[in-house]
């Protein structure tokens, strides 16, 4: 795994974080190191935010680098229009650590061509839950705004998800990263990672001489502090995902519409199995199903669709927390993925999104095990 | 394999050329962004559809073994099958192939050279997007079976089956009654002018038995009937007889089924019944064709006699086209028979649609005929009591009342459009696939009408649709020859097909199956038309109406629009 | 003639009653309805087949998880007749399913009711619905509508089942705790109650008496729409409401008259290639990612619109909070108008886009 | 009014009636504005709503159906159901303040040369007044 460069430019601060950020972009465009830039920018009604590919510089002005939510998953617009092979355009994407990790992942999953496509991230505070935010977007926007201001990287207002979230800096397969630290006030660092974050500090003729373990230190004592908390929360999570009755306890507000895959990152399934016709039982051994128990619940199977989701995308589950903000009903998906996610990726030694280069363990789905699941869950609902 | 896309521009002589700068077009396709990847080939050719220039295509197609291919010429009204017939001959598949109408709807419509140029470029464009996302198709050719069932012997079904009965054309001719002739076997004479023997009828039925190429099924109806054009399997039954059923195979059906009178019981106005002298015209002609005669149910002659026009037309909605003559006929043989004769013509419109007709009606109208045009009218047995048109009510007495009553489908007309899945029009008569068009063809291919099942006509125009159907056959299932279906037809992707069954509501042809084992939709090939209207109505996407996807459409409507 | 049952027992233990002897006498297989589930205050649809299991069954309960009308359409065929209570809205769904071959009317005892709305799943989570039902019931028997139910259902002048089997007098009925009156409709609803204890009477169902709840909710209902300000502003109003769209399409997932596994605006014929991105980048200077947010609402209007049943379901599930099911019902009710359609009225009423008429619309297109 | 703004109408014409008639427009020399891009199809039934949808969302100026006289169907009753989907379509347009304007259906048969240039032009003139689709430049649809 490719380490963190150790040197990094030196950007000035004078002007606050969002604009400087803004003002290294537009920078970069000016000087065509790309021709378009994926950036957040808050939608006309002013009640969420949107990605959108900017060329135009005037446009660029409406941009907000660290949007205070995350509505769509920035890999999921990438993929949008990449899927279809490399693009013609030179495209920069200003993304979250988890945004980057999945775009990563889909690269691998070849939903996304990379190869015009430079990545850049920035040390994440966390997001608000959009709930939250759609509620009292003003209110949502000055919370977020002290967050950033202080540089806080453990408030609470944030996704729990986020909060427990360790992976919310430099992302090693980056091409360039935006790096905040208290102990450097007056500028933040910007750290090129590839080949092409080299290039593109060249091209815009900036020198790469600040050395960056000052900012290092910083970000680990806050990585410590967020494992920390993510291991107390994994105790919680536990208790609440093993055995199945607690796994049923769990999702028994579940109203099976699947909205967590469609807003998951890494499900890019244009449908999912457990739609498909193939694992929707016919009626009659629907009726003989209830008659072995006295009853059964509707809609069908929605712990199978759960644990079965699991065994598609754990293994390249970013914790990102779209599942959460898409539940209707509010079931903690995002965090209980995460801990499930934590476990089937150590058993394989892999960490979603760190390199380009190492492929998903597990690329395709074996029947077998769904036919597993599958059993189980009758037992469990039996 | 690689794709390699040739695009050829035809000058048209003059026509394209001078309106088109067809160097410009060259030159920015040629140099557009879209295409700096592909392997594109454009040229200019004076005129393409020229020996010379097909087989400079053909050569060019061969030379830089191009797998798509582009020509922006005339209309594809005029030339796409002779560019198809380029593609079959050197082995390019013609579903890669698409062409380009910069000649009626560019070059000739649009003054500004510029503008058309310009028009012409994004026009080309789109064909250059478009066939790169059109896939192979491949045509099959099926066995096509030259043999064809006509249904009913009268006049028409024995005219079509003469015509079309020969060494390679086996025609089985069913007949729901015991004799063949149909109506026209009732009739002494076939005109209402003189002179014409009705032994054409005769004719027609001894030349259709000694004819050994059509095999006759009398007191017989059609029981069931699978199949397309080329191929139907055909069961016939015996009405008598249930055990006796025989099938055949056929490539296409004629339905001549004819028409038959309007009961006048169902008018109550007419009070007719058997026991008093009303009689309807069919009835006269049998007496006329028993005994020589017209006469009283006493056997006495009748000494008045009013006859009376348009019998249930307002009830049916339609004119006869044929009574006025037939009754003016019979005014002819009640003349001949005697002068004494007082008789009364109660019309409510004269409808005289042929050439011979009003010489016919002047001769009648000399021999002391009283025409009357009554607004309406009422018989109790042989009292009349009628309203003259802008005239006050007047009554009259008659010894005998002749009807005509209007011609409606021959009874069975309902069952067989259900049978063949062919429309009803409102009248119940069939429903011709268009009025002018094609009058003698249905919605289902290979299934024609012919006759008095089609509508109201006279024996003539029953004689130009059978040769018309005839003629229709003759051309369309040549014997030996096999039948290619449509290939760019609709097909369904079961993946995603929820069964709702819209598109089987909205295709007229009956192509479209429901499988309830399975909950979902098919299309039959063979008799799907390819109009696309299927696809039009799927929410879920699933049908692929091929050669006209959404992609390809979606790649023009994008160069329309960029 | 209808019937009235009269059980007297609250409306709920009334049906529970009812239902139980329709399964002990083997008249059904199984009852589709409202259950309380293991852990406290959770609800699900469940298909109980046991008769002793029916004490977990809460067939009246104010809630909607799913769209009943929409679970039905799992059974295509079964031997054994399934009872099924659900929401007026949901048997409207269900009608227009089966018209779309969706589902099967011949598979059930369909038992309806008069329909005081339901909750929001804002209140499930919460887990407070239980502290509000002796209000709520207070509210219903006196026939008006409780403050926190949706607020569709105060907007919905469709709550008196069409089509059902049975229905049950719950909306308005003032003896609600002390009586269940039970109207049966069909043949099968009389024959299925022969022999059960409890007196029956020929009595008509009075559509009549629910004029003025009926009133209410269309003003309700003309103000809800009122605030849907789309209209005046066309593209920019639609990007207004629309603009906060995340395209997860949970609404179609949920919605009853969506029934297609994969909807066509996710098929891949609406993927955009960089070719064509580039063209609209170059158009706009910035282009939204994913794209089409709003034409996917307009597809889907296209689609279904004229067959929305307004049961909430989409507006419920919107992670962003857009009133889904206020612009879908405004929309659906102008289209069905010119039809003169109304969705779920009656399953021989076929679906504007699978007829036609020859003589309408006679001047479109020849100008 | 931008004069020299050229609308951008797709059209899709009916192979049989719509699509021969602008042939025959041509084959008389008549003259017609070049902002009409027609895309062949088979029936008009073939367009699916979606198509006219996406075609103005994506910035056409003016989409144009062409298709055969009610009753003149080449496939019976293709054009009827054509109909009911623009009838149902421009409904919702109109309900939610779209420019229904921008949609045009017309009949217009193989004879019908003279009709399909006037209605054509007419439909042109129009649009080039209502000037560009909004939908082209809004970034957040």
């Amino acid at each position: 795994m490719k380490k963190p460069q150790n040197k990094g430019v030196k950007i000035s601060l004078k002007k606050g974080l969002k604009e400087s950020i803004l003002k290294t972009i537009k920078d970069m465009l000016h000087n065509e190191c790309f021709d378009a830039v994926l950036m957040p920018m808050q939608v006309p009604a002013k009640d969420s935010y949107a990605w959108v590919l900017i060329k135009d510089k005037k446009i660029l002005e409406e941009a907000n680098p660290i949007a205070p939510v995350m509505p769509v998953q920035g890999a999921k617009a990438l993929s949008s229009f990449s899927r279809k092979g490399e693009t013609s355009l030179n495209i920069a994407a200003l993304m979250k650590p988890c945004e980057i990790r999945a775009a990563i992942e889909l690269s691998k999953l070849n939903q996304i061509n990379l190869r015009n496509i430079t990545l850049i991230s920035y040390d994440c505070p966390g997001a608000l839950p959009l709930s939250d935010y759609t509620d009292n977007p003003d209110n949502s926007e000055k919370k977020f705004k002290t967050i950033i201001d202080k540089l806080n990287f453990h408030d609470d207002s944030v996704k729990p998800v986020c909060q427990m979230c360790d992976e919310f800096s430099l992302i090693p397969d980056c091409d360039l990263h935006f790096g905040f630290s208290h102990n450097q006030e007056n500028f933040m660092l910007l750290i090129p990672q590839s080949k092409r974050g080299e290039q593109i500090i060249k091209t815009m003729d900036m020198k790469a001489s600040q050395d960056v373990s000052e900012w290092n230190k910083f970000i680990q004592e806050k990585r410590k502090k967020r494992q920390n908390k993510r291991n107390e929360r994994f105790k919680k999570l536990k208790n609440m995902v093993e055995g199945f009755d607690t796994l049923m306890d769990t999702f028994s507000d579940c109203i099976g519409c699947h909205n967590c895959r469609s807003a998951c990152p890494v499900c890019y399934c244009r449908q999912c199995y457990f739609d498909s016709e193939t694992v929707i039982p016919d009626s009659d051994v629907l009726l003989l199903k209830a008659k072995k128990r006295g009853g059964i619940s509707f809609p069908l199977d929605r712990i199978m669709f759960h644990v079965g989701r699991m065994s598609h995308m754990s293994l390249s589950c970013v914790s990102c927390g779209l599942c959460s903000d898409a539940c209707p009903v509010s079931i903690p998906v995002a965090e209980i993925f995460s801990y499930v996610a934590d476990n089937t990726q150590k058993d394989f030694e892999y960490k979603s999104g760190e390199n380009k280069e190492e492929s998903v363990p597990l690329m395709t789905f074996r029947l077998e095990e769904v036919k597993g699941i599958k059993k189980l869950v009758e037992n469990a609902e039996g | 394999m690689s794709m390699k896309i040739g695009v050829y521009i035809c000058e048209c002589g003059p026509n394209i050329a001078e309106n088109i700068d067809i160097d410009r077009v060259i030159d920015d396709i040629s140099n557009s962004e879209q295409y700096k990847e592909r392997e594109l080939i454009i040229k200019r050719y004076k005129l393409l559809c020229s020996n010379e220039g097909k087989e400079y295509l053909e050569q060019e197609i061969k030379e830089n073994e191009l797998t798509h291919l582009v020509v922006a010429a005339c209309s594809p009204r005029d030339h796409d099958t002779t560019f198809i017939n380029i593609c079959k001959k050197t082995k390019l598949n013609p579903y890669l192939y698409k062409m380009v109408n910069i000649r009626e709807q560019c070059a000739w419509i649009i003054p500004d050279k510029k503008k058309a140029t310009d028009k012409a470029i994004k026009y080309i464009k789109s064909a250059i997007n478009r066939v790169l996302h059109q896939s192979v198709l491949i045509e099959k050719q099926i066995d096509s079976n030259p043999n064809v069932l006509v249904v009913g012997g009268g006049i028409t079904g024995l005219e079509t089956a003469l015509s079309l009965a020969s060494e390679q054309r086996k025609v089985y001719l069913i007949e729901r009654e015991a004799q063949l002739g149909g109506k026209t076997a009732h009739f002494k004479k076939l005109l209402s002018r003189q002179g014409d023997k009705s032994s054409i009828i005769e004719e027609k039925i001894a030349g259709v038995e000694e004819n050994k190429n059509i095999e006759i099924f009398t007191e017989s109806k059609l029981e069931n009937a699978v199949g397309f054009l080329g191929n139907f399997e055909i069961t016939i039954r015996n009405i008598n007889n249930n055990q006796s059923v025989q099938e055949r195979t056929v490539g296409a059906i004629i339905v001549a089924t004819g028409y038959t009178l309007m009961s006048a019981k169902k008018l109550k106005q007419y009070a007719y019944s058997e026991k008093d002298n009303v009689f309807t015209a069919l009835e006269i002609e049998d007496m006329l064709k028993k005994d020589g005669k017209i006469l009283l149910r006493s056997g006495n002659e009748p000494k008045s006699v009013g006859l009376i026009h348009c019998v249930g037309r307002e009830e049916r909605g339609y004119c006869s086209r044929i009574c006025c003559s037939y009754l003016l006929k019979i005014i002819n043989y009640l003349r001949e028979q005697s002068d004494k004769i007082s008789i009364k013509d109660f019309y409510k419109d004269l409808c005289l649609p042929h050439k011979h007709d009003q010489e016919f009606f002047e001769q009648i109208k000399e021999q002391n005929v009283d025409f009357i045009r009554y607004d309406d009218i009422a018989i109790k047995r042989n009292h009349i009591s009628y309203t003259e048109v802008g005239g006050s009510k007047k009554e009259s007495d008659v010894d005998m009342v002749i009807l005509a009553p209007a011609m409606i489908p021959a009874k069975g007309t309902e069952e067989l459009s259900e049978l063949l899945n062919i429309q009803l029009h409102e009248t119940k008569f069939f429903q011709e696939a268009h009025q002018q068009l094609n009058p003698v063809a249905t919605s289902i291919e290979g299934i024609y009408i012919a006759g008095g099942c089609h509508g109201p006509k006279g024996i003539t125009e029953s004689l130009f649709q059978a040769k018309a159907v005839s003629g229709k056959i003759e051309t369309q299932l040549i014997p030996g020859e096999k039948i290619i279906p449509e290939v760019k037809v609709s097909e369904i992707i079961e993946d995603f097909c929820m069964g709702c069954q819209t598109c089987m509501d909205v295709c007229c042809y009956g192509a479209i199956t429901y499988d309830p084992e399975r909950a979902v939709c098919s299309v039959n090939e063979a008799i799907c038309r390819g109009c696309g209207n299927c696809a039009g109505s799927c929410p879920s996407g699933a049908i692929r109406a091929k050669h006209f996807t959404a992609d390809q459409l979606y790649e023009e409507v994008n160069e329309a629009i960029r | 003639m209808d019937q009235v049952l009269t059980i007297k027992k609250n409306a709920e233990a009334g049906i529970i009653d009812f239902l139980k002897f329709l399964l002990q006498k083997d008249e059904i297989g199984g009852v589709f309805t409202l259950r309380n589930i293991s852990k406290q205050g959770k609800y699900d649809y469940g298909l109980i087949t046991d008769p002793e299991l029916l004490k977990d069954a809460i067939p009246l309960h104010p809630l909607m998880p799913v769209n009943g009308g929409k679970m039905l359409s799992n059974f295509s065929v079964v031997d054994e007749k399934i009872a099924a209570v659900i929401k007026p809205c949901e048997l409207r769904s269900f009608i227009e399913l089966v018209k779309r071959s969706q589902g099967k009317l011949e598979n059930f005892l369909l038992i309806s009711y008069t329909c005081g709305g339901c909750f929001g799943f804002k209140h499930s989570v919460d887990n407070n619905i239980d502290e509000m039902l002796p209000d709520y019931w207070k509210v219903v028997a006196k026939g008006t509508d409780y403050k926190d139910i949706r607020e569709t259902c105060k907007a919905c002048e469709y709550f008196i089942p069409i089509n059902a089997d049975i229905t049950v007098s719950v909306a308005g009925e003032k003896d609600l705790n002390s009586i269940s009156r039970l109207y049966l409709h069909s043949e099968q609803a009389k024959r299925m109650a022969e022999g059960f204890e409890g007196d029956i009477s020929d009595e008509e169902f009075d559509r009549s008496q629910y004029e003025h709840i009926i009133n209410k909710r269309k003003e309700f209902k003309v103000k809800l729409f009122d605030q849907i300000k789309i209209k005046d502003t066309g593209l920019d109003g639609m990007i207004d409401v629309f603009g906060k769209c995340i395209g997860c399409h949970a609404c179609s997932r949920v919605c009853p008259i969506c029934y297609c596994i994969l909807c066509d605006f996710e098929s891949s014929t609406y993927d955009y290639d960089s070719d064509m991105m580039q063209t609209e980048l170059s158009r706009k200077g910035g282009v939204r990612l994913p794209p089409d947010t709003v034409l996917y609402q307009l597809g889907r209007l296209s689609h279904m619109s004229f067959s929305c049943i307004g049961c909430g379901q989409c507006t419920e599930v919107c992670p962003a909070d857009i009133p889904v099911s206020v612009i879908f019902r405004k929309i659906g009710e102008k289209v069905a108008e010119i039809f003169d359609y109304v969705p779920g009225r009656n399953v021989e009423e076929e679906v504007p886009v699978t007829i036609f008429k020859e003589e309408e619309f006679t001047s479109l297109g020849e100008d | 009014m931008d004069t020299n703004f050229t609308p951008k109408i797709v059209s899709f014409l009916c192979k049989w009636c719509t699509y021969s008639g602008a042939d025959l427009a041509g084959t008389s020399r008549m003259k017609y504005p070049s902002t009409i891009l027609p895309i062949r199809v088979m029936c008009s039934s073939r367009v699916n709503p979606a198509f006219l949808i996406k075609s103005f969302f994506n910035g056409a100026d003016g989409v144009f159906i062409g298709g055969c006289h009610p009753g003149d169907c080449h496939y019976q009753s293709g054009n009827y159901h054509t109909r009911r989907r623009f009838i149902i379509l421009t409904k919702i347009f109109e309900t939610l303040g779209l420019e229904s304007e921008r949609l045009k259906l017309a009949w217009i048969s193989a004879a019908e040369g003279a009709r399909f240039v006037k209605v054509v032009t007419e439909f042109s003139e129009k649009i080039k007044k209502m000037g560009e689709n909004s939908a082209k430049k809004k970034i957040f649809i």
